[in-house]
């Protein structure tokens, strides 16, 4: 029967996560992204609220928690809404956990998940975006040849974070069939070569690399399931989410912001221009929530969802573009100055239309 | 969480398929081109079986369908989904037309008002009317040639003379008006005001009945779309009613706009109900491009690159992603109403969305069939006539922007306006 | 020297025109309209103004004045702010005269414009339209094949407006190398058999069908000019015209009603919402109209101009949408109601995204 | 009708895309980057050329430019074509790069407003020295922390004291104050009301030259674009200046707004030219997305059909039209002032769609290159944080969607607000 809520126990995630975020997150978004460097401290006390481990049985060492999808977006959303470079990086952990935890095999597991589930933060990273301008997964050329029972992993990456920390990469690459496939790559393998920091529009805390693949050799247990796609998806799913907390941000100072100015008289917020376009910036936020939430509950249930993924991710993006620009409008000349948050969030939320979602990130 | 229809619901919705599919389409197309005629032979078999169904209320748009499951007692708070399955069932009922949709004979906001409002002795005579005999329909009559949305400028008056109400004044847009009064024994709920002075608090509402001396309906309008339903205009020239045809209390408290204010709520449940059916206008309009492509061996492929994507694609992923996103905003206004939850924000924001989205949806179904989406022998130009009408009625795009930005910023009316 | 305004006879010709379309053509359309009828008065009138007569030389019987395509805007706009059914009949002789007089040699003029000059009306008609959902001049089926002196023309035709009276059809067709010529075909050539009336969703006034040319013959001396595409652009930039005379109208209308109306107290244009509507529709109307008269000067000019009349037309196309749905919304439910005509410009404007342009009509 | 620019219009284009190209666009990246820091190299190069140039004033955003010709009283009244011109090159220069642009030494709108409500001997003194010299910068110094458009919330004060006025109060938003004040021996224009009771009437403006103590430049503003460009907060704290510095009269004539009336009336010289300088950054973008198209081998279809074109081809069309659209808004607004006719709609209407096109326009510009677009190699995502400006400054989006309201509708200030 049709319950379009979160249960008690996804409620109150939601409400640690998101008080979180306010509090340690945003208070440390602006200096980060200044200084293009994401807080340790503030990754310290993310990890400590166990977000990562909870996911992962008790078996490898986790909380043996809540793992799903839906729950997933919840935590996406709240860390987004106080940052997204800085969620990006206290999220890093699931580009490597979710495709093991969810498609790898045992032997996977025992190797992988225990680096998630130590007192300490450990960074994931994944390979995906290629620096080209019509990159999408469909045109990938990163290969990974068979060679024996090894795969050999060539060519360019881009937008991948923490590729110089992460004791593990996932480096998505087309086998000889044309299938893209997940190839768990270890810092430090040989032809594993990581290039100068990038420099973006947004997410300039985030430290994402270019990464060349030189004859990269990782034995066939690396690989992870056989098709990729199903944990892209899911990764899109919680980037769509992370667009969502993103656009809620941005609505929410607009509003705060809109009460206080005043305007010939009045207060901004009391003319129709400005509160009618906070009601449509509203209802987008919600609409593209529900369409997150629709598709991970597709893929916590097995069910079919690739459509369902693709329309929750064109709604997102498309609406945190206009919401976070609309954010800024709402502020007039004080939504350009960097002494508020509304232009870092129309900075970070562009990245996710211009590359294919953060499947990267 | 769980976003699949119950077993129930289901069932519900594939019954209303059949019937949308069996019935509607088929003669969709004539009682648009044969404005202002009755389609007897539909409103005779949607009458016949909604009289072996008691659900009949719950898939005609009252919303006030949950009254009865409430007072039974039985069941859970939680498994309650009947605001849910009207929204489903009149998703696909207005996907098989929305004019005759609009049409089926039933109390609809007529009784809704009876409902909400009326004694059981009101209840009992002018709603126990509608599970026998002939087809019925009633009536609201709200809006006046002078205002649309600003309901407290309700002009026409009612005078207490003895034992009787006599209302004069001019009523417009009232939906199945003239089925109400004079192709049925049904009935119309008059607003009207005791005092203009004395603003939303003298304003009532009075149940007129078929068959009233001095209740004339003095046109149906020509409308661009939902062309089979009724759109009335009724004078009231000294129409009397018995004193006892009054809803609620006669008093005119000032302050004391809960009556108003109650009528208002009714809002919460019918805008949901507006967003399902334009939903179901759209998605005709998608499902038939979807099949036509199809049939012609057009692939959507949902996870094209942007590059080589084509317009078409791009457009109906759009218009899917649109479409759906409107679905689940209603479903969840229907959700918390069905849980007892307040919703006037999510239903406004169903019902905006939805406007917004139903026009655009069935305007780029007509613009891709290029020249088939011109042509009367489709019906896709008349699914655009008729969404537009989802923008509109039941609060414009624009007052329901104004509901959801006063709840979003907690201003009162005098703040936002 | 930019210089973008209507010279003084332009102007003139504009006033004429608009006073005419407001005087005579508005007060008829709508009955024209519920009656699938353009009244034969009204026409008889329009003709009386001279329109095509100006364009057509002294020497073919016409007044010798400005044929240019600036004025063509002028006058199809004009036209169109009256009701665009009964514009397009008024001007259908243009589909004719046009591509004779600037495409055609000298035989064809001497034989085609005289008819456009007489004392009375004669329509004329052009077959570009098939009855396809993804018809476009590039995809256009019918054919014309070389059979010794004379070409052999089948396909079918939709959208011909006027396909019963008018004299002549200026039918469009694939030549066997694939380019799309136009072709001169006299009523009652045998294999040009026009079909039943359309129904169609606006322009139900104006009496377009369907025509199937079945081994329909025509002297190699009918081709005009070779290639057509000039023609078609040349239709278009008019029909860019017409499309900014619809939205005019719905935009003047809904200003007056706007002023008129009161809500919550105000006249509804003294809303934000309402007022900034009519503002964005203001500038659209404003925006296609110089797009279409750019690319008409560069017509005139000689200049070329492919890309220009794709930009205006596109632009028009997308604007009239807009701007007929917006003047519904700002009237509210009396939008929806046929008292008003509204309805019927957005009906009406809703051709000029449906089929390739309107260069069949 | 003509839409081919005069020889005069395209050789001075010409002139600006060469120091576009060979002067702006090699050191864009960097003055970006490195904010709050001066490109003396490129203001000194633009500075001696403007010097040769006796029309500086007409490539540098003034609007004024026609006067000069007005007051030589040779050319025939439909000869002139300043405005048009400086708009042509602007969106040259815009094109090169925003924030460079707004930061060449010129006597800039504090010139514009001496030039316009000055005395012979203000503007002698003061536009004198910009003729000679170093580089200088002349700045207008209006909005105040509690105020954007609503210009009459001027709480800055100007008392008389003897000889002089004393100015007290803080400025916002002043683009190239810091470099008027501090880096050149320029001046500000600062508006300042003699007494906050009168309103606009009592609103005034100074001059305040560079090196006049109590003038402090506070701050400079982080911004997200045109970062080049220098937008200072100036505190004056009993600054003092001499009571010549007046522009117009001291007198506070009740009713008498026309002095405030001049200077939103040069705005109808400045929404041009704001607009075309938005054009030149979308052009930017527009010209590297269609240029790294090309080199790829993807061609633009502009007569496909709907049904084959790829989203690609329809967005560049749709962005090419779009722009076009607003570039001829622009010109028309520039033609009708070179014409001496009133064009406070007009101009709004440029501004409103360049505001708008321009900041969609590089949104998907940036979009469209995929990672390419995301990354600060390319100068891409620069050109949509430079775009986003032409939106706000100089009224936002909805001050000009309100003048064009007012206007098409008749209606004042007190009617439409």
């Amino acid at each position: 029967m049709i319950d379009i809520q979160l249960d008690e126990e996804q409620q109150q995630i939601a409400e640690t996560v998101t008080s979180f975020a306010k509090q340690q997150i945003r208070v440390a978004a602006r200096e980060a992204d200044e200084n293009n460097t994401v807080p340790a401290s503030v990754i310290d006390q993310a990890w400590g609220l166990g977000l990562i481990q909870n996911a992962i049985p008790e078996a490898y060492g986790g909380y043996g928690a809540d793992a799903s999808a839906v729950t997933g977006t919840v935590i996406a959303e709240g860390l987004a809404e106080g940052d997204l470079a800085i969620a990006m990086h206290a999220l890093s952990p699931k580009l490597v956990v979710d495709p093991v935890l969810h498609l790898g095999n045992d032997e996977q597991k025992q190797r992988i998940l225990p680096t998630y589930t130590g007192e300490k933060f450990a960074a994931g990273s994944a390979a995906v975006s290629e620096p080209r301008w019509n990159f999408s997964v469909s045109t990938m050329t990163t290969t990974a040849k068979s060679d024996g029972g090894d795969y050999v992993l060539n060519g360019n990456k881009c937008l991948v974070a923490l590729a110089k920390d992460a004791p593990f990469t996932i480096v998505y690459a087309k086998d000889d069939n044309g299938v893209v496939g997940a190839f768990i790559v270890e810092q430090g393998t040989a032809g594993y070569n990581v290039g100068e920091r990038e420099a973006n529009l947004g997410l300039r805390a985030l430290a994402t690399y270019e990464v060349a693949l030189e004859d990269c050799k990782v034995p066939a247990a690396n690989r992870i399931g056989t098709d990729a796609q199903p944990m892209l998806r899911r990764a899109r799913v919680a980037q769509a989410a992370m667009a969502v907390g993103v656009a809620k941000a941005s609505l929410d100072y607009a509003i705060v912001y809109a009460k206080d100015r005043e305007v010939f008289g009045v207060k901004v917020a009391q003319k129709q221009a400005i509160a009618f376009m906070l009601a449509d910036m509203a209802i987008d936020v919600d609409a593209a929530r529900l369409l997150a939430w629709e598709a991970a509950w597709l893929i916590d249930e097995g069910e079919e969802h690739m459509r369902e993924v693709a329309l929750a991710d064109q709604f997102a993006a498309d609406a945190v573009m206009t919401i976070t620009d609309n954010g800024i409008q709402v502020l007039g000349g004080h939504g350009f100055i960097r002494d508020h948050p509304s232009e870092l969030w129309a900075r970070n939320g562009r990245g996710f239309v211009t590359f294919e979602g953060l499947a990267s990130v | 969480m769980n976003f699949k229809l119950s077993e129930a619901a289901t069932q519900r919705r594939d019954i209303m398929r059949m019937a949308a599919e069996g019935l509607m389409r088929p003669i969709a197309r004539q009682y648009d081109e044969e404005e202002h005629t009755d389609a007897w032979d539909f409103f005779n078999a949607m009458w016949e079986a909604s009289k072996s169904n008691r659900d009949a209320a719950s898939m005609t748009g009252e919303g006030n369908a949950d009254k009865k499951e409430k007072s039974s007692g039985e069941t859970k708070r939680k498994r309650r989904e009947n605001t849910l399955m009207s929204a489903v069932q009149i998703e696909e009922l207005a996907w098989g037309d929305a004019g005759l949709y609009l049409s089926i004979p039933n109390p609809g906001l007529g009784g809704a008002a009876v409902s909400a409002a009326g004694t059981p002795e009101q209840k009992a005579r002018f709603l126990g009317s509608f599970h026998d005999g002939k087809p019925k329909w009633a009536a609201m009559a709200i809006t006046e040639p002078h205002f649309g949305s600003d309901s407290k400028q309700v002009a026409t008056t009612a005078r207490r003379d003895g034992d009787e109400w006599v209302l004069n004044g001019t009523k417009i847009f009232c939906t199945s008006g003239h089925r109400a009064l004079e192709k049925s024994e049904g009935f119309v709920v008059v607003w009207a005001t005791l005092d203009k002075n004395k603003g939303r608090a003298a304003i009532k509402s009075f149940i007129v009945p078929a068959g009233t001396p001095g209740v004339i309906v003095t046109k149906c309008e020509d409308k661009l779309g939902i062309r089979a339903s009724d759109t009335a205009q009724i004078t009231f020239e000294d129409a009397r009613v018995p004193a006892d045809h009054i809803l609620g209390s006669p008093e005119i408290v000032e302050k004391g706009t809960e009556g108003f204010r109650g009528v208002m709520a009714t809002f919460d449940a019918t805008r949901p109900i507006v967003a399902a059916s334009g939903i179901g206008v759209a998605r005709a309009a998608l499902d038939f491009v979807k099949q036509a492509l199809a049939d012609e061996g057009v692939e959507i492929r949902y996870e094209a690159p942007q590059c080589e994507m084509t317009v078409l694609e791009h457009e109906i992923i759009w218009m899917e992603s649109q479409l759906q996103a409107s679905r689940l905003l209603t479903w969840r206004a229907c959700n918390m109403m069905d849980r007892g939850d307040r919703n006037s924000r999510e239903a406004a924001m169903s019902k905006a969305k939805a406007g917004k989205v139903c026009t655009l949806v069935t305007q780029k179904c007509v613009a891709i069939m290029g020249p088939l989406g011109f042509s009367r022998k489709l019906l896709l130009e008349k699914w655009m006539r008729d969404a537009k009408i989802t923008d509109i009625y039941e609060g414009t795009q624009q007052i329901n922007q104004m509901i959801i930005a006063r709840d979003i910023l907690g201003y009162s009316s005098s703040e936002l306006n």
